[in-house]
Parts: C-alpha cells; structure tokens; sequence
C-alpha cells in the first residue's frame, strides 16, 4: 500500500467507450490480491478534487531490456467513460504522469481448492475477476458468466480463455453470444452444477438477482461493490453500505473501500441495496 | 517550526482536520504520522453512532459536500480499539469529539481527562450534520459558552474550540467561547451546501444538505481566520481549504498559529509533509528565522 | 419558458446578476440582449458612489473576490446616460438599487417609481463591501423589514430584494422581508472572504474583504435557495455559482422561480444564451411541457 | 468586439519566457487599433475561471491557399509566462481551440503626422507598440527605446526595425544594446528631439519614471496601463485606475479596461500610481 507517483505505459480505448490503461508500478503486484482497487488522480492540477477508484485489473511484468535492466512490473486497469474523471482519463497518454494508491481494500476469499467457481461479470465489473480467475484457475473448475447490454459491453473474454476458464457471454441485444440476462445463465448453470460457489462483480440491480438466486439455492456468494469514495482507506467514511441486520434505530454500516469492496454476501443487508442511489451509477448509464 | 496552540506545544503547525484522518492509523501505511505536529482524530460521542444514509458524499467544483453525521466507534471502543496504535506515536494526539446533550459533553470531556496519551481535545459544536444539539451549540453565543464551560469543568488538558462559518458574526461565537474557558479556536468547520442530481431530481445526499470543504471555501476560512485572530486573544488554527503550502502560509500571516488539513489528505495522503516541507522553505527563501516572524505579519 | 416573477412576467427564466452586466450595454456587442429574461443593472445609489481602491478583485479557486465597493453613477446620472440604451430593449429592465440609510432606500425608491422604463427593483440589502448600512440591514431581520418597508411605501414596482448569506438562518430574514412586503427574493449576494498575497504579506483587496461569487459558492448559494423557497410563499429567485445550464437546472429543481447569472458572464459573454438554450433542451429530452414541471420538482 | 471561438494557428516560445501566438480571427483585424486588447479564455474547462488580458501584437494575411480559400486573417499576441494562465497557454499547440474577445478599449491616438514619436517599450510592455508603430511610421519619424532586464526581455526589434523605426536598446545589465535603464536612453532623445511626442508602456515603475521625464519637459504622453480584470468590457468596475484630481474624500476612477488600456497622462493621478499594488506584477516579475 502506496502512493505511486508514476506514469502510464500506456491507454487504448479497447472497445467504444471502454479504455485499458497500463501503469508503471515496481513493488506493486507483490501485494496485490484479486478484488483489490487503486484510487487514481486522474492529473495533478484540480479539479477534479477527488481520486476515483478503479479495480485492479491485473498485474505483470515488462521483459527485461536489452540494457540489463531488470523487467518493469505494470498494473492495469480498465474503465469506462462516464463523467468528469473519466474523459479526462481518456486523454492521457504513455509518459503521462498519475497518481495511484494502492493496492487498497480486501479482495475476494478464494475458497477452497477443487470446488467449482462460477464468476459472473456485468460489464466493466468485470475488472476485478480476472486475477481472481488466475488464482483460482489452477486449483479449481472456473467458469466466468459474461453479460453486457451490447457487444461493445464484452471485454477481455478470450484472456480468460487463455488461462482455461469456460466463457459465456450473453447480451441484453443478443449481438454477442445468447440473448439475455447473464443471471438466466448462472439459473442455468447453478442447476447443473449446485455445488459452486459464485464471485460477481457488476451494476447493482444485477448483483440483486445475483444475490437473490444464489440465497435462494444456498450458493455462496462473493460481492464486488462500488461505492461513491474519498479517501480509499477507510478514513472518511463516505462509501458506507448497510451491513447485514441494519435497521433505521440498529444502523450497521461497513465501509466499502477497507472492509470491501468484496463482501461475503451474507455480511450485507440486501433488502434495499438494489436501489440504493448513487451506487454504480457508472455501470447503470 | 515549534508552536505553542495553548497549552501545548507542537514541533511544527502542521495537523490534520478532525474526520479526514480516520484515527490516524488508516493514513499510516502513506506517510510518517509522526512529522506532522499533531494526530486530530475523527470526532468521538460517549456512545457509537452509526451516522447518515447514503450517499454522504458528492464531488463539486474545487470542494466535496460531507453528510457523514458524525459516524464514530464512541469513547469506550475507541479507547480499546484506537487508541493502542495512537499510543506509540511520538507525536501529540488531540481527540476531537461532541455530544448531543450539554451532560453528554461534560462526561465525554471527564472520560478523555483520565487518558493520558490525550494530549488535548478538540471540542466540535460545529458539525452541521448533527440534527440534535450540534447545530445549536455553534450558532448561538450563549450555547456555546454553555458548552465550552461543561466541557472546561470537566476537562484538565488543553481545550480546542472548533467553530462553524454557518453564522452572521463569528466574532461573538469565539468570544463567548474564550471567555467560556478555551484554550485556543479551530476555524472553520464545513459551511452547509447542496447539490442535486437533474437526472433523478434528488439531492446528492440522502441527507439533502452537507459540509463543504475544499480549496472552493478557503476565502472564506481565510476571512473568518482573520476575523476571529483580532477579536480573541487564545491561539487560533485556521483550517478550510488549505492545499498547498501557499495556503497554508495565508494563514498563518493572517495570524494563524496552526492549520489543520481536510480534504486534501484525499487528495494526496502525503499534503502535510509538502505543506510542512513547504513552509520551511519558504521560511528559508523570506529569510525569516523563525515561524513567528511569519505569523500574523499580514501588511495592512 | 415564461415565468412570473411576483408581478412581472419574464418570457424566460434567465437574467444576470447585479454588477455583472454593467447598465446592460457593455455586453450589447456579445448577445443578443432581447433573448434574456430581463436585464439586471449595477446597483444604484441616490448619488454617484466612487466605490472601493483598488485592487479591487482577485481570482481565487474556482471563484473570484470583489470589493468593487457599489460604484455606480448615482440616480440621475442613471436615467441621463444609461436609460436611453435600456428603453430600447423588448426585454424589461430591473433596477438593482441601495441606499446608506433608511431615508436614502426610500428616496431611490421614490424616484425608480416615476420611470416607466423601470420594470422591476431589486433591493439590495446585502453588500457586504459598504462599511454604512448595507450590512446591517440585511444580517439583522428587524433592520431587513425595516428597509423593505419604507422601500415598498415608496414603491409602485415589483420588488425583489436581494438577501445576503452571510448569515446564521437566511429563512429568518426571508420572513422578515416577505412580511414587509417584497414580491420576490433573489438569493444570494456574495460570501465574504479573503486571500492574501504571501510575497507581499498584503491583502489581495485593498478593502481587505470582498465578496465570494463563481462555481466555488454554488452549494451553499443552492442549499440557501432551498430553504427560502421552503420558508417563504413569493417567488425566489437562484443567483450564486452558476455557469452551465445543468448549474441553473438544479436551482429551478429546488424551486427557483428563475435564475440570476452573474461571475459566468465575464467567463463567457454568452452564457445566459447558452443557459437559456440548455433549459429548452432539458424540458425537452426530459418530456416536460412546461417549466413549471421542473420548478420545485426536488425529489425528497 | 466579439468573442471569436476559434483555434491556434502557432505558439512559439520566442525568447526564454516569452511566447507568441497566432490566433485564427476572421475579421478581426477590420476593427483593430493600435494599443487595444483581447480577453483570452486559456481554456475551455476551469480554471482558471477569469480570462486573461493581452495587448494584440499585431494583425494580418495567410497567403491565400492553393486550392483558392480566400487568405485567413490572423491576430498575433506576445506573452510573457507569469502565473496559472500563461503556463496553460504556453502548453497550447496549433489547431487547440481558444475563445478571444475583442478587440476591446480605447488604444492610442496617433497625434499629427509629421511630429517625431518616441515609443518606449519595457518588457513584453512592448506589444501594443507594434500596431502604433505601423500606423506612425508611414507619416512621422518613429523612435523605438526599447528596455528590459537582460537580453531575454528584448522581443521583435528587428520588426519595428523593418518598418523603418529606428531602435534602440538598452538592459539592466548590458547584456543587449547599452547597459543602464530605458529612461536614460529617453533623456538623451529628448534632449536631442525635444518635440517629440511620447507613447510608452511597460512596468508600473518605469511608467512613472517617463511620466516624470515627460512632464518635466512638457512633452505630450500616453501610456498604456495595465490592471486586473474580469470582464474587459467595462461592466464589473474591477480594473480602475485613479484619474486626475483623485482624492479620497473625491474619488475619481477610470476604467482600464473602456477608457483605457490607453490613457492620456493628464487624465490620470500621478501621485502613487508607482507603488500601486496588483499592477503590472506580471512585468516586474
Ligand atoms: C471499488 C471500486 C472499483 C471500481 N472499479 C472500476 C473499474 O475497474 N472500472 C471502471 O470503469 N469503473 C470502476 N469503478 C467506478 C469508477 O470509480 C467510476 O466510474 C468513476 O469514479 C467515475 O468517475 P468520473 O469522474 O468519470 O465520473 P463522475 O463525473 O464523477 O460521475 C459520473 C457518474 O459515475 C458515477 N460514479 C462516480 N463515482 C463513482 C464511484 N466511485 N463508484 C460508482 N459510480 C461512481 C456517478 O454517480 C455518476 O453517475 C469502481 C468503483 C469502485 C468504488
Ligand atoms: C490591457 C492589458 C494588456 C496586457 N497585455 C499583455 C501582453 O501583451 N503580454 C503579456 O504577457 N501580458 C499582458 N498583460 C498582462 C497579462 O494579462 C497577465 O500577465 C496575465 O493575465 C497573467 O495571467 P496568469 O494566469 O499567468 O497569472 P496569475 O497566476 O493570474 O498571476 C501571476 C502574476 O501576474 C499578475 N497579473 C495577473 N493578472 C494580471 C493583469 N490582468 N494585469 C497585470 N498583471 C496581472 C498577478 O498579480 C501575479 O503577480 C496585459 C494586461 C492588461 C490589463
Ligand atoms: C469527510 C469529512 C468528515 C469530517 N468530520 C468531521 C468531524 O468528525 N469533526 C469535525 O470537527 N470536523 C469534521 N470535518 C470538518 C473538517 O475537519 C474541516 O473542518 C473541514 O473539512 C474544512 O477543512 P478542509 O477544507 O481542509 O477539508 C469533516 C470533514 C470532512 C470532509
Ligand atoms: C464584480 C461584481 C459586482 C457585483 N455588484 C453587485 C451589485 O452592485 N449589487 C448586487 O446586488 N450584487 C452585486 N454582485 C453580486 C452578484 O449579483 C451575485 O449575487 C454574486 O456574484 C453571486 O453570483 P455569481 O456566483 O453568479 O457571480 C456583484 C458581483 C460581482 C462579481
Ligand atoms: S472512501 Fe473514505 S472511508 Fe471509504
Ligand atoms: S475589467 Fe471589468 S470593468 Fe474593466
């Protein structure tokens, strides 16, 4: 955990309206779990005031140079364009200077070895679930349910098929793989294979039907959420979300950014957290 | 770089602004607490408190708008909890806290008294965020000389007084707390703002109102600062905005004996040792010897 | 787009803020002044004022302070050389005016009653930059209905008066001024503040204070409009950090009658056609016939 | 007067500090007299919030195009790199898109032809004499002091050399031309050319010093000021200047911005405006 002041190696737009940035970070990846996040300043002057959180997408290294030096480790992200941050994000190029801290928050538990893993991915939700699919990938069966509303919403599917995960995309438009909800798969996923545990990442509304299936069949469930943030490391207290038995005269809130962003479902009240406002609003629009 | 803030002695000005340092331990892992003058914890109640709905936060031009509602562990846990990592600093830890009754200030004042790792408390009557008390104790001259007196008989260490810009004259609000018993005055708390989303029509907020903070209200913590220097005689620590090193040297020309820093720890976990760094050099480039030849010297 | 306005009717919501748009005809070259609600002038006094030394202004985050002190060419002067450009306007013309004393509010009053050109007065009971009077009357509830009073005696206009911020409860004062008679309330003046230039240890102002306007103030400038519109029955009208349509949105959400554009102006001279333009879309992208659908559609 | 939204043609660093810039400006040039200025927004977000005032250099034609486009007109300014803004500005390229708003105040009045002109130029005070020295220099003989601090300060000379104006340079340190202030330089012509008549602009301190010259030997002056501004247009009152017989008990003040940046010497109140605060920072810096 650090503030890397550092820059891009580099930024593409991979889809529309979808970027991969890769970043410069020696020391990084050593520490870094699946599910952690980064908090980025997006430039050094303001505004914006505030970093904005992006999950970890994954970690590597850059061969050595023909000079002797040693390979350069990069983290990447990747993000979509939905506001001021953003579009300035966008604009970066390699060699442009950043700011990430990072790696922050707690990542997904792994489970134990053999037990089949179901990971379902709304879109750029999908981000966090790739590194949780390296680790699992050896030790385990691992399928990753992909769902966007359009095509331009898949990302990255053949990189987890090269590290032997079973791919499914669906799509609200049917323009990529089946037409439908991505929780119509895990229905029918679950029914073949009951004995999974399941790993989401995605807009609120589809982490509620997530949720709801899996509660229903008694599958465990690991949640990614997103939260509006300040400070990344649990000091301000603004990315809170109601924690399992919270009630308007028992209020039990759990920070999203340092006891998140991933949850054991069962630790979170999920009576109203699918309309909860102003969360993943990024993913929604 | 050494300042005295009433009672207590800091090795630089350099502070953190109550609820934008966690209790200091969330900041650790980014910077070296024990260079900064002073630990200023999130404010604590005699009990937990769960705080406000979500969303709390919102992003605006230059400044972000806070409805926390005050979120804290209580005395008890933080004493249990906290406090183990707070002792092992080298740097003075001053503990900001509020009630929501007069007698809930007194008992929170007596309980810090007995922890000796306290070096002082930051009495919040400020925080716009609170419905029940809060509000009233900052606004009204006679509340808050209420207030600061309980808390003064209560209380054997160092008493900082935070005020809110949420009124016509904060002259008369740091007078009567002077005059109440406080050792110095911290200015200023967030002033109270809104913003609404136009898509969904609904406040960012859930509590429809917050704090503003940020370089957008520096001019005018910088006003008050310099208000409430001339009209008391007790130190006072500006706060409100303060980014950069320049900011902070405004206010300590302005006459400010320290400055607490919000908003910007998220920006850069590492502001206050800039700020702190900052200071020193412009300290060196200005030619002046000491930090005092600095504070207050505004040219009039 | 029409909007009533408390006995004047504008053909759009959207009018610049006193002393940001001159007497109307130094931005007569940028925009087609006759698209706008109405025009708003400098505020005006029974004699010249001289105003303020200078500096006078200083940019700060996201925000800009003015002492410009209130100069203007007095009544007279006024009517002679600035109301043969203004009485050529289709659109109508508010008087923005002010006085030291009481007297003086209701001789101004008096004589903007005889001008046929005038459409409207707004009172400004809330400069902070006029050391006389100006302050007093709009910080204290009696003095605001004091001053509204002997206007509204002197007055066969519509009034609009114009509150300050720069006080502990702003619906108190929006009472007071509504009791004694203002048709509408424009909502806010400037917030005092400061900034200090850390070369030269001066202030940035030689009037040492002035006025916060820009982006910087739009929360609290918002949050206040929103108690007021709650507070009291006459229209209110939303001034204070608005630059684009979707600032100006927020203000109608929370009930605005309509907007007042003031630091945007010198930003781009175009920015209430812009604004304008932008409110059209809006109701149009958001389905809604009239923009009485979006006045005070705050969703709670 | 407009506000022209248009795009960069050039922006060259011309001397360390110093920039120049050619604005696409279709008509502008029509209007343009010599010693008025422009309103520069720097860029399209904010900050900076306030757009910035600059002296317009000078006017002209892009050769007409091959393809039979009609020549382009551009407007050039010189500018000196001080502060917020003209660090973003230096940092513009050609095609960025700017907004200028102009050409605005009153500039110089060219007098009788015939008559010798001194123009004397301290720093980037230098820009609003450029147009002047154009419109003189075809009816008078032009004299062009030209000061600065050291080499770096000395912009365009070898310009007005090509207009037939005859140059002299001095800096403080002898870097370039001779060693010691403009206003010595100015002494000696006006011992030499007692009738001419003078038009100067540059730092406050210097303004003062050819004030007092000027006025001893009664010899017409104009000069050219400079002041905060936020509107340029004469609306805000931010950018007054004291005007002949100011008092504090009667106050009289002009604006820079309409009944300057030009003012005769005689309209103005001599007495402190040397040591007036805010003015002209940019040059003595
Ligand atoms: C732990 C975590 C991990 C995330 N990982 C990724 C990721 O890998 N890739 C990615 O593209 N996005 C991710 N997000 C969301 C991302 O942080 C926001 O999209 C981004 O901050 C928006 O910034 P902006 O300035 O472009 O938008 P703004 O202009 O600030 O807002 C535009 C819209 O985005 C919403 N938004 C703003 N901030 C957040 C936020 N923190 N969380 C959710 N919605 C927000 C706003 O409500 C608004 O609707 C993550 C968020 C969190 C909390
Ligand atoms: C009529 C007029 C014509 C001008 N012509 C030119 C020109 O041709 N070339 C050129 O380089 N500069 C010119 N200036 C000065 C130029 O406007 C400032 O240098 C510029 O605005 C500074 O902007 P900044 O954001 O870089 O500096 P800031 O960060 O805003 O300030 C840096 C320093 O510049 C000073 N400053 C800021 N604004 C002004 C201002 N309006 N006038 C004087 N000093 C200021 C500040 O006091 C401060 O010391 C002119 C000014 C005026 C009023
Ligand atoms: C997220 C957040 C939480 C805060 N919590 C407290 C608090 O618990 N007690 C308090 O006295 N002030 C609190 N404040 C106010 C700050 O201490 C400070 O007075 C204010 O933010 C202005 O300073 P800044 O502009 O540097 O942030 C809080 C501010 C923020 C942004
Ligand atoms: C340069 C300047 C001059 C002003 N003069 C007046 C005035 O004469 N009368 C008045 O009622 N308000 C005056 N105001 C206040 C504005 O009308 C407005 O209330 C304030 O600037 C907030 O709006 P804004 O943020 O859109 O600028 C002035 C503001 C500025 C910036
Ligand atoms: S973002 Fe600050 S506590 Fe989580
Ligand atoms: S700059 Fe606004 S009046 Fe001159």
């Amino acid at each position: 955990m650090k503030n890397y002041k550092t820059i891009i190696l580099s930024n593409q737009e991979i889809s529309p309206g979808y970027y991969r940035m890769r970043l410069l970070t020696p020391g990084f990846s050593e520490s870094a779990r699946p599910g952690q996040f980064l908090m980025m300043r997006v430039q050094q002057s303001l505004p914006p005031l505030l970093r904005r959180p992006f999950g970890i997408f994954r970690t590597g290294f850059l061969p050595a140079d023909c000079d002797g030096m040693p390979p350069k480790e990069y983290t990447e992200i990747l993000y979509k364009v939905v506001g001021r941050g953003t579009n300035i994000m966008a604009d970066l190029h390699r060699g442009d200077k950043v700011e990430v801290l990072g790696p922050l928050g707690r990542g997904f538990d792994v489970g134990d070895p053999g037990e089949e893993k179901i990971l379902v991915g709304g879109g750029i939700g999908l981000v966090p679930l790739y590194m949780l699919a390296e680790s699992l990938s050896a030790r385990s069966k691992v399928r990753l349910l992909m769902g966007g509303r359009n095509r331009d919403d898949i990302l990255a599917v053949t990189e987890f098929e090269r590290l032997g995960v079973e791919t499914y995309v669906s799509t609200d438009d049917g323009s990529l793989g089946e037409e439908g909800l991505v929780t119509q798969v895990l229905e029918r996923k679950l029914d073949k294979f009951p004995s999974s545990s399941v790993y989401a990442c995605g807009p609120m509304p589809m982490l509620d039907a997530v949720y709801r299936i899996c509660h229903r069949r008694q599958v465990p469930l690991q949640v990614s959420l997103e939260a509006l943030m300040a400070c990344g490391v649990g000091a301000c207290l603004g990315c809170v979300v109601k924690g399992a038995g919270h009630a308007e005269d028992n209020p039990r809130y759990l920070c999203t950014c340092k006891q998140g962003p991933v949850f054991r479902a069962e630790q979170l009240d999920w009576s109203r957290l699918g309309e909860e406002p102003g969360y993943c609003e990024g993913c929604k629009s | 770089m050494a300042v005295d803030i009433g009672g207590l002695t800091l090795k630089n000005p350099v502070m953190p602004a109550s609820g934008t340092f966690g209790y200091g331990e969330e900041y650790a892992p980014f910077l070296d607490i024990n260079r900064i003058g002073a630990v200023v914890t999130k404010g604590l109640s005699l009990k937990p408190k769960a705080g406000n709905p979500t969303p709390r936060i919102a992003e605006t031009i230059s400044g972000m708008l806070n409805a926390i509602g005050l979120q804290n562990v209580g005395v008890e846990d933080f004493i249990k909890f906290k406090l183990p990592f707070l002792r092992e600093l080298t740097t003075p830890v001053i503990v900001n806290f509020f009630g929501n009754t007069l007698e809930e200030y007194g008992e929170v004042a007596a309980r810090l008294s007995e922890i000796p790792e306290v070096a002082a408390v930051e009495l919040n009557i400020s925080c716009p965020n609170v419905k029940k008390g809060g509000i009233v104790f900052g606004t009204d001259p006679k509340a808050a000389h209420e207030a600061v007196s309980v808390v003064r008989r209560n209380l054997s260490k160092p008493l900082m007084v935070k005020l809110t810009p949420n009124v016509t004259d904060i002259t008369v609000i740091a007078r009567a707390v002077e005059e109440a018993g406080a050792d110095s005055i911290s200015c200023i708390n967030t002033i109270t703002g809104m913003a609404v989303d136009i898509k969904t029509r609904r406040p960012r907020l859930a509590n429809r109102t917050g704090g503003l903070s940020g370089p957008a209200i520096r001019p005018v913590a910088l006003r008050m600062v310099h208000q409430v220097v001339q009209a008391v005689k007790i130190p006072v620590i500006g706060v409100g905005g303060i980014v950069r090193p320049m900011d902070a040297i405004e206010f300590l020309i302005v006459g400010a004996r320290a400055v607490q820093v919000g908003t910007a720890n998220f920006v850069d976990p590492a502001s206050m040792i800039t700020i702190i760094e900052g200071i020193e050099q412009f300290l060196i480039e200005e030619g002046l010897k000491d930090i005092h030849q600095l504070i207050g010297s505004l040219e009039l």
